[in-house]
């Protein structure tokens, strides 16, 4: 097995490369893409210290996380889609009709 | 292979959150069958059942029930925060019928994602694992990302529940990321074992991974309790979603915040007080500042409740950033009268509001005082107890946070405290000041306060009072809250 | 008659819950019913005077739990001394004359109006009977909501600044008193003490460090209410904005809320800070005399020039209180009641004229007198009154203020002060020799009618008690003698002992018994008996009154002030 | 009777009460005049009980506090309503009431037909009131009530006529000159009682205690401060250098007003001060000099504003400040019962003086109105040869303006004479001595003047009024002239009560009287002696030859320039046109006064609201709020509305967070 | 061997991830995505969690990013024009850079706590990884499995509310 740091520092890289998704792109989707991305990371955080520690609850955690993925996308990609009807547009830059 | 034997589970801690459970979905099967038309029934079924289940809840104070191997438990502590939720809950099913019909969304589902909500809120309150609260939260959260776009025709409010959705679950990759850190430092997501753990530690301070994850951690709840800087979601979101989501959102969904980050902070944490104290001090400020601040400016009255929501959260952390019994009492008496003034106020700008969510300007309660007197005046009182003005409970609440920070040795932090809240005064008194002392340009003829909103008044006023002349059994019942956890 | 006080201070709420009852139109039902219930709040009142013993115990005290949650224990805790005593008199006598001057001035929203001052008479009897600190803020703050409504709604062109600075203006200061009061709290819990009541605090011993700082934010909050220099803007805004009534309760009992928390709080409990600190509050006193007479002087508008002769005259009080003799301090308290009846009615005037011009303008005027002799008569009585010229009452305390001060360590303060008196004659005549004397030339003053019988009612119990307090003060003073006595002795005792300790044994202050064996005996002695004095001992503890009254205190004091 | 002694001031208070309520609805002038008249006259007659009484004690006994109230006790500090008799305050009573009556009968006429005749006489019982409580009173703070309510009093009566500016301007400048003094005596009071108290614990200001602890007093020192202090508040009341410039403004007021409170009473208030407080004072020799020279200054300098004025009761009223300044002159070289015996004779002849100009206004007043002439009825270049239709006016007159100059066998002589012989002969000032006796002589040339020019161009020569007006001047009604007369009287002959010893030949009775009080100062002030030997009879002689020659040459002037040589004046005016200028407008001390202190006040004031108190203190405080909510904007930009800057915000705030924990 | 295994895992996890955040089609950042996605799943297959695995390329690959190609499809955006905001682009790069440092401190800094769980490499391969999980889920985190069913009815019944046509 490799060394548990490994992972971490590679999930780490998803994780931030995920943040970086949500900061600069500007398609909605695109944007849940990359909190995917995070989550997925976290993923492989829970599982690498799961292995590690030698207890499954990471991994049990990991299951759920999943599931609130899909939950999350269900309800995400509905409001998105709302959101389009409203406004032929999926662009965060677009939802701008409040602010200040 | 062995057949996977379930263990044998104490319901009762989860009862309530099956009671409700049970309601939302008997309340989908009835919208199923009766569709169109008149739903107050709905709002009246969900308000009983929500009465209810607050006779429940309070049926178990006093107990101490850890169940599902230490998933969740029935004490004092989650018992109180889930009042404070069902008083938000109820207020806010009192006042959504009149709302939804006129905005012309009045669909069934609305009172059973309500319910639904609650019980994500209540699990975040009781839950004593990780995956408990999280899980709570995720409930809660989808719902609310739903209830925010509840009005779909409404592009305000879609681009409300969008915004929220996107940066919810944004902040929902952080707190996971802060929790794995947590699990990976101690092999666990028991907040009970946790506490052992971290408490064996020899300096868990110096655990890099453990504060790292207590950090992520804590921006995760920041973000829900509306805490700068993960507060920006907040005004845009409040002035989008329905009027009475956004009173629910302000009181509900903050209560819960709260009450899982004291939970975690307070159960499995508390050998890193000093560290989250700092951090909860230089939050708190930060929040208090510019939620106060910015809302000095606000024209849209919803907009300035968002702020002053954001204030306020502030204010809880004083008390939280105190972490002592005071302290955290005061934030368990605070969130409770917060939802009865809060929810309140919002009550008021749907009565005054017109169609469309016109009319929802500051400057449109121009003449109130004197065209509508009653609702002027409990409008008053709302905004008295939320600027903290005695005899009300936003000043008894108020007191025990900044006490707890003086008592603690906070002195600046409760200084800083009571100068934003002298600031807020400031706004509040513009409310006041359109209502009595400008001319009217309306004359308010299309408010009309029905028997359900009446009576959400009428709690919400004797909760922002009653606590306030006499707020010992209260607060009492918070300070018994806190001491077991 | 146990609960007189609470009686008293809770029959206005009655007569709001009556008022409630009563449709708005019948304007005139309203206002008699008002001022029927003031008539009578006063009238219990009375009961107190009648009752009270003349001693230093706080009397008429209830004394029943409320709020017991956390670490906090706050108690319904009132009473009355000869401190409050007077002022709360004061107060319900006032309200009466209040509410007549408002049947003509006020026509709009009567109802509302009324339910404001009475409100505002529960908030103000509250603050000054509240033997408990945290009651004590409750009051104080209270009364701020009515006052806010009163000059925001009924008020002038610019009503909305001036409310809302009145209103934040006062609540920052009070915000901090408030974070003051916790400290102050929880450093009394260190020491066994159990609950806010306010008498257990006078034992307190704090450290130099401590004192100051609570005694800095006490005093801020205080200093604001008052007003003192420079905190003072408010006041000329909110007192132009107010409505005639709210003016006059402004002055007359308001801003002596302010007086009062130095006497009753700031000072006794934190003695030594406010001795270091009472060259500097001198000093702001001072300033505020002269500046605000200077000040006054040039107005253009009656009422500001009023406003501005109240920050003048609290600044007579301030020194009074802070020369920290008994002098001093009776004088002070009796400048706050001579204040509040002299600029009272001093409002009053300006509302009847404004009444009957609309305009407070004082060029818009001139040769009244001719006109209005009545009116001359009663304007020219409360110039002399508020100018202090004897056989008044502004006489008295005036004269008992420097006097007292002057025998303290304030002399050269006094000095300047006393060159108020002088100042204070200046703008007082000026503005009424420019409203009264001349030629009646505007044509709009020439059929301007002389005072009508309701309000020559309205001045006569004044002008009374302005010839009444001028020329027999004996019962005032007698009934606050020994309460004042009481005080002086508790803060002469800090005194000394700051003085005994070296600075370097400021630490051990707290402790204050350990260290004081290795005082001089004859300062051992003169503690303990402020110690008892300063116990939290309800009416008619026997025992009380001999060590604590210094009868001998004048071969004690004055010398060492040196 | 002496136990009666309240009843002296209660009676005006009875007749102020009653014309001051109800004076309005009573409306017959005789009805309200007589109840005024009767008030005082019954003060008078107590009084006179009360001298009766007291000349038949011994003179050791002839002291008696009269407890009326206990007043303002507080702490250590007491002050009763109590009354003083004494020989000082019996002789005060007797001239004010005395003086007093007659005016309140001679008002009567004077004050017919005006618009307030009753508030009229409220106003001068109210003064009475005032004056007795002032020279009864038994501590300094029923002194003070006196003080302070004759200042009112003066106020009130000076803007009597309240339509006419210049009324209430005068008016509010007297009693605002009049504070000034008050603050000084305020502070006087705070020093002696903070010193007796503090140093003995002797806590009082009674001034029979006072009297009783003042062997403890040191010689200078805070007794100077306390007494200049005191000194102050006797300038300001009896308008002394530099607090003299409201009298003569003063004269706004009707003129019986002027007689009683400008000139027989009031004004002298401050001379019977430092009289009742002698043995403070002497204490202080610093103080006895300011006083002795200032009062000399005072004399002099009034006296030469005098000799230009042309209205009548001007000239008056500057008359009056150069007699007050002999008085202060007699009690700063310690003649204090001669300060007092002045006292009395001034109030005597320059009452006379100031009705007889009234009576003459009164008349010119008339006439100018019937043929509807507005030249002004007070100044003396409309008037002339008046004697002739104002034969009593003028008799009356005549007598005491001699008595005034200083014509043996006149009161004024004894009085006057006496005080230059102190000057020259007292033991407090050494050299000065020479010099205040020099001043005084010269004062009193250009007294003896300036009084005869009055009576010239009143009463002589030809009549230069409005030749319409001429038949119709006629005399006073009795009303008017028995007071005229009474005092005319008590002017020639009130002298030989107080006739030096030198004399010889009655005793001079008053000093007797008067030593009882002045006793114990005359001990202290025995202890200056600069002089080693008493001056001789023959210099005494010497220089009362020398002061009456010098008033006659003051009238032969008076008499050259204004009888015999009219042009005199005008060519003199026109030699010295600046000078003239000068003195004619008074030294331009109000003006100087306007500059240095009212206007700097006024824009100080001006400065201090519009620039500090608006601007700075305001500003700062709305600068705060301003500040505020300049943050409110920014902070409210801040919110975008766009959702990758709340994301971004929310990443800042966790990699700080992180980063603070991770490398602190 | 295994090593080299995971180097060329990760470069390719990280690249598909890189193209994720860059991809200017959102068609080809879900497609870059998927390619992370699995890489993950191989992750979970190494560290002994095959079940993990599975489910990770059901409900990921298969569930999740099946509905948001059908949502990007059905939406047809086109091509993420980012035009000017470029500033955008730096300060979230700069932001994400400083995430990553502070993390990957975190990481290298830490202390994971001791391995004392029961469940060793050897076990998961007797027993098997998807009974242990069944075990775990069944017993342990009992309520958590129950409170996802309350979830994912949230989800659906939000999801129809949103997104049904006729209101």
């Amino acid at each position: 097995m490799e060394n548990l740091n490994s992972y971490l520092i590679v999930s780490a890289i998803l994780f931030t490369i995920g943040t970086i998704g949500v900061l600069t792109r500007k398609n909605a989707i695109v944007i849940f893409m990359c909190i995917e991305l995070m989550l997925n990371a976290v993923n492989l955080t829970f599982v690498a210290f799961s292995r590690h520690l030698g207890n499954l609850d990471g991994q049990v955690f990991v299951f759920f996380i999943m599931t609130v993925a899909a939950a999350e996308a269900a309800v995400g990609l509905a409001l998105i889609i709302a959101f389009f009807n409203n406004k032929e547009s999926i662009d965060v830059e677009d939802i701008n009709l409040m602010k200040w | 292979m062995d057949m996977i034997s379930i263990p044998a589970v104490n319901m009762t801690p989860i009862l309530p959150e099956i009671f409700l459970s049970v309601l939302a979905m008997a309340l989908l099967l009835i919208n199923v069958f009766r569709p169109g038309g008149q739903k107050s029934y709905l709002a009246l079924i969900s308000f009983f059942g929500i009465v209810a289940t607050a006779v429940l809840v309070g049926a178990g104070w006093g107990g101490h029930i850890e169940s599902f191997s230490g998933s969740v438990v029935l004490d004092n502590f989650a018992t109180f925060f889930k009042m404070t939720f069902l008083v938000a809950a109820g207020l806010t099913v009192l006042i959504s019928d009149r709302y939804m019909e006129r905005e012309g969304c009045n669909q069934g589902e609305l009172y059973p994602l309500i319910l639904f909500t609650v019980v994500g809120m209540m699990l975040m309150a009781s839950g004593t694992d990780l995956m408990t609260i999280f899980l709570g939260l995720e409930v809660m959260s989808v719902s609310l990302y739903v209830l925010a776009g509840f009005n779909r025709a409404n592009k305000k409010s879609n681009e409300a529940g969008l915004k929220y959705f996107l940066l919810g679950a944004f902040s929902t990759g952080f707190l996971l990321y802060g929790m794995a850190l947590i699990y990976g430092a101690t092999g666990t997501t028991r907040l009970y074992k946790i506490a052992v753990i971290v408490g064996q530690m020899t300096l868990p301070s110096a655990n890099i991974l453990l504060v790292a994850g207590m950090l992520l951690m804590m921006t995760g709840f920041a973000f829900k309790i509306a805490a700068a800087p993960f507060h920006m979601w907040t005004p845009d979101v409040y002035e989008g979603a329905p009027t009475p989501m956004t009173a629910f959102m302000s009181a509900g969904p903050k209560a819960a915040g709260f009450a899982a980050l004291l939970r975690i902070f307070l159960v499995a944490l508390p050998t890193l007080q000093v560290e989250w104290s700092q951090v909860l001090w230089v939050l708190a400020v930060l929040t208090m500042t510019v939620g106060n601040i910015t809302a000095l400016r606000q024209d849209n009255i919803k907009r300035v409740l968002a702020y002053s929501s954001i204030a306020h959260a502030g204010y809880a952390l004083v008390g939280f950033a105190a972490g002592n019994g005071t302290g955290t009492a005061g934030i368990l008496f605070y969130m409770l009268s917060y939802a009865f003034m809060n929810i309140g106020a919002f009550a008021i700008i749907i009565l005054v509001a017109k169609k469309g969510e016109t009319n929802g300007n500051v400057m449109d309660f121009a003449g109130l005082g004197f065209k509508r007197p009653v609702l002027a005046l409990v409008m008053t009182i709302f905004l008295f107890s939320l600027a903290g003005m005695p005899p009300t409970a936003g000043f008894i609440g108020k007191f025990y946070l900044f006490s707890g920070a003086i008592q603690k040795g906070y002195i600046w932090l409760a200084v800083i405290g009571v100068l934003n809240s002298a600031a807020s005064v400031y706004y509040y008194l513009r409310v006041m000041v359109y209502m009595y002392m400008k001319e009217p340009t309306e004359d308010f003829e299309w408010v009309q306060v029905t028997g359900p909103v009446a009576l959400a008044l009428i709690i919400a006023v004797a909760g922002s009072l009653i606590p306030g002349i006499v707020p010992s059994f209260i607060l009492q019942y918070a300070q018994m809250a806190v001491k077991l956890i | 008659m146990s609960n007189v006080l609470s009686l008293t201070t809770f029959l206005p709420i009655l007569g709001v819950l009556l008022l409630l009852f009563i449709p708005k139109e019948s304007k005139g039902v309203l206002r008699n019913v008002t001022l029927a219930v003031t008539v009578v709040t006063f009238i219990v009142s009375l009961i107190m005077l009648t009752g009270f013993q003349t001693n230093a115990e706080f009397q008429f005290v209830e004394n029943v739990p409320w709020i017991a949650a956390g670490p906090f224990i706050m108690r319904y805790n009132i009473g009355i001394d000869g401190i409050s005593l007077w002022l709360v008199i004061l107060t319900t006598f006032m309200l009466p004359i209040a509410v007549l001057s408002t049947y003509t001035a006020v026509d709009e929203k009567v109802k509302e109006y009324m339910i404001c001052l009475l409100l505002l008479e529960t908030g103000m009897l509250g603050a000054f009977i509240s033997l408990d600190l945290f009651l004590f803020y409750i009051f104080w703050e209270v009364m701020l909501i009515p006052m806010y409504f009163m000059i925001g709604i009924w008020g002038g062109k610019n009503k909305i600044y001036a409310a809302v600075k009145f209103f934040i203006y006062t609540m920052v200061g009070s915000l901090l008193m408030l974070v003051a009061l916790v400290f102050l709290y929880f450093k009394g819990m260190e020491a066994g003490i159990t609950d806010f009541g306010l008498l257990q605090f006078f034992n307190l011993k704090l450290d130099m460090a401590t004192q100051v700082w609570l005694f800095l934010a006490f005093a801020f909050a205080f200093a604001i209410k008052v007003p003192m220099f420079p905190l003072h803007t408010w006041l000329p805004d909110a007192h132009t904005e107010a409505p005639t009534a709210g003016s006059v309760i402004l002055a007359a009992v308001l801003l002596k809320m302010g007086t009062y928390g130095y006497v009753r709080f700031a000072i006794p409990l934190f003695p030594e800070a406010a001795h270091k600190f009472a060259p500097m509050i001198a000093t702001l006193a001072v300033i505020g005399i002269i500046y605000a007479a200077l000040v006054a002087m040039v107005q253009e508008d009656v009422k500001k020039l009023v406003a501005y002769s109240s920050v003048a005259h609290l600044g007579f009080v301030m020194l009074g209180v802070f020369a920290f003799n008994v002098e001093g301090i009776s004088g002070g308290m009796l400048q706050m009641i001579n204040h509040g009846i002299s600029t009272g009615a001093l409002f009053l005037i300006v509302g009847f004229i404004y009444e009957r011009r609309h305009t407070r303008l004082i060029t818009d005027f001139g040769g009244l007198s001719k006109q209005m002799p009545i009116f001359a008569t009663v304007f020219m009585i409360v110039t002399f009154s508020s100018v202090g010229l004897p056989g008044t009452n502004g006489f008295v305390g005036e004269f008992l203020i420097l006097l007292g001060a002057f025998e303290s360590q304030l002399r050269w303060w006094t000095i300047i002060a006393t060159s108020g008196v002088i100042l204070s004659a200046v703008y007082m005549l000026w503005v009424f020799q420019r409203v009264m004397f001349g030629e009646l030339d505007n044509p709009k003053n020439q059929k301007l009618l002389d005072l009508n019988a309701r309000e020559i009612v309205i001045m006569i119990p004044l002008l009374i008690m302005i010839f009444f307090m001028g020329l027999y003060p004996k019962p005032f003073i007698d009934k606050m003698d020994p309460a004042i006595k009481k005080l002086v002795a508790q803060v002469r005792v800090a005194s000394v002992n700051a003085q005994v300790m070296p600075a370097s044994d400021q630490m051990k202050m707290p402790t204050g018994h350990q260290a004081m064996p290795q005082a001089p005996a004859a300062n051992t002695g003169s503690e303990m008996p402020a110690g008892n004095a300063g116990s939290n001992m309800p009416a008619g503890h026997s025992g009380m009154e001999t060590p604590a009254v210094p009868t001998a205190a004048p071969v004690v004091n004055p010398h060492e002030a040196k | 009777m002496f136990d009666n002694v309240w009843l002296i001031p209660l009676f005006p208070l009875i007749g102020f009460i009653i014309n001051g309520l109800f004076g309005k609805k009573i409306k017959n002038e005789a009805v309200i005049g007589g109840i005024g008249t009767l008030m005082i006259f019954l003060s008078f007659l107590v009084s006179c009980g009360i001298l009766m009484q007291m000349i038949g004690l011994p003179p050791e006994q002839r002291v008696f506090e009269k407890v009326l109230f206990p007043w303002i006790h507080s702490g250590n500090f007491k002050a009763d309503m109590a009354f003083l008799v004494d020989p000082l305050s019996v002789i005060m009573i007797m001239v004010v009431t005395g003086v007093g009556s007659l005016i309140h009968l001679y008002s009567i006429g004077y004050m017919h037909g005006e618009e307030g005749f009753y508030r009229f006489f409220a106003y001068l019982n109210l003064f009475c009131m005032s004056m007795l409580l002032l020279v009864l009173g038994s501590n300094m703070l029923v002194m003070f009530i006196g003080w302070e309510g004759v200042g009112l009093c003066s106020y009130l009566l000076i803007g009597y006529y309240f339509h006419k500016k210049s009324a209430g301007d005068a008016a509010k400048k007297a009693f605002v000159m009049n504070r000034v003094g008050d603050f000084g005596f305020l502070i006087g009071l705070f020093t002696l009682y903070w010193w007796f108290g503090s140093n003995h614990n002797i806590w009082t200001v009674n001034f029979m205690e006072i009297k009783a602890a003042s062997h403890l007093l040191p010689y200078g020192g805070v007794v100077t401060f306390a007494t200049l202090c005191f000194f102050v508040g006797a300038t300001g009341k009896s308008a002394q250098i530099p607090l003299f410039t409201w009298l003569p403004d003063a004269m706004e007021g009707p003129t019986p007003v002027s007689a009683l409170i400008h000139a027989a009473t009031m004004v002298t208030a401050g001379v019977y001060m430092i009289g009742r407080m002698s043995f403070v004072f002497v204490k202080s020799p610093e103080t006895m000099m300011v006083i002795a020279v200032v009062g000399a200054a005072t004399a002099i300098f009034a006296a030469t504003i005098g000799t230009a004025q042309n209205d009548i009761k001007r000239v008056l009223a500057y008359s009056t400040v150069s007699q007050l300044g002999f008085m202060f002159l007699a009690m700063g070289v310690g003649a204090f019962s001669a300060g007092i015996f002045h006292l009395m004779t001034h109030a005597f002849f320059k009452a006379c003086l100031f009705l007889g100009s009234g009576s003459v206004i009164h008349s010119m007043h008339h006439a100018l109105h019937k043929v509807h002439a507005h030249d002004d009825a007070q100044d003396m270049r409309n008037m002339g040869g008046l004697r002739k239709a104002m034969p009593i006016t003028f008799i009356t007159f005549l007598v005491s303006t001699i008595a005034i100059s200083g014509i043996p066998g006149f009161s004024g002589f004894f009085s006057k004479d006496e005080i230059l012989w102190m000057a020259f002969a007292n033991p407090y000032h050494g050299n000065l001595n020479i010099v205040l006796w020099g001043i005084g002589a010269i004062a009193a040339c250009f007294t003896a003047f300036y009084m005869f020019r009055l009576v010239f161009m009143t009463f002589f020569g030809e009549c230069r009024i409005n030749p319409k007006a001429k038949s119709y001047l006629h005399e006073s009604p009795l009303v008017i002239t028995i007071p005229l007369m009474v005092l005319g009287t008590l002017a020639a002959v009130g002298g030989y009560l107080g006739m030096p010893k030198i004399l010889g030949m009655l005793p001079n009775y008053f000093e007797h009287w008067l030593d009882p009080v002045f006793e114990l100062a005359n001990e202290y002030g025995s202890k200056y002696a600069h002089h080693g030997a008493h001056p001789s009879h023959a210099i005494e002689w010497g220089l009362m030859g020398l002061s009456v020659v010098i008033a006659l040459v003051g009238i032969a002037i008076a008499f050259t320039m204004y009888v015999k040589n009219t042009e005199l004046p005008g060519k003199f005016v026109a030699t010295f046109p600046t000078l003239h200028r000068v003195v004619y407008n008074k030294w331009y001390v109000d003006e100087l006064y306007d500059y240095v202190f009212v206007n700097p006040c006024k824009s100080f004031g001006q400065f201090l609201w519009k620039g500090f108190d608006v601007l700075v203190i305001d500003g700062i405080v709305n600068g705060v709020a301003n500040v505020v909510m300049g943050f409110s904007g920014i902070f409210r930009y801040l919110q975008s509305g766009y959702i990758y800057n709340y994301a971004f915000s929310m990443v800042l705030g966790v990699v700080v967070m992180l980063g603070y924990f991770i490398f602190k | 061997m295994e090593t080299l295994f995971f180097l060329i895992i990760s470069l390719v996890a990280i690249v598909s991830a890189i193209l994720v955040i860059t991809c200017k089609n959102p068609i080809n950042s879900a497609l870059a995505l998927i390619m992370t996605f699995f890489c993950l799943a191989t992750y979970y297959v190494m560290l002994d969690a095959p079940f993990m695995a599975a489910v990770q390329v059901m409900v990921y690959a298969g569930a999740i990013m099946v509905l948001m190609v059908f949502t990007i499809m059905l939406l047809n955006v086109r091509v993420d024009a980012s035009k000017k905001h470029s500033h955008k682009l730096i300060f979230g790069t700069i932001v994400g850079f400083f995430t990553l440092i502070n993390i990957v401190v975190v990481l290298v800094k830490s202390r994971a706590a001791l391995p004392t769980g029961p469940y060793t490499g050897d076990m998961i391969k007797n027993i098997g990884h998807t009974e242990l999980i069944g075990r775990e889920i069944f017993t342990n985190f009992l309520l958590p499995f129950e409170i996802t069913s309350i979830l994912l009815l949230v989800a659906i019944v939000g999801a129809v509310i949103l997104a049904k046509k006729k209101i």
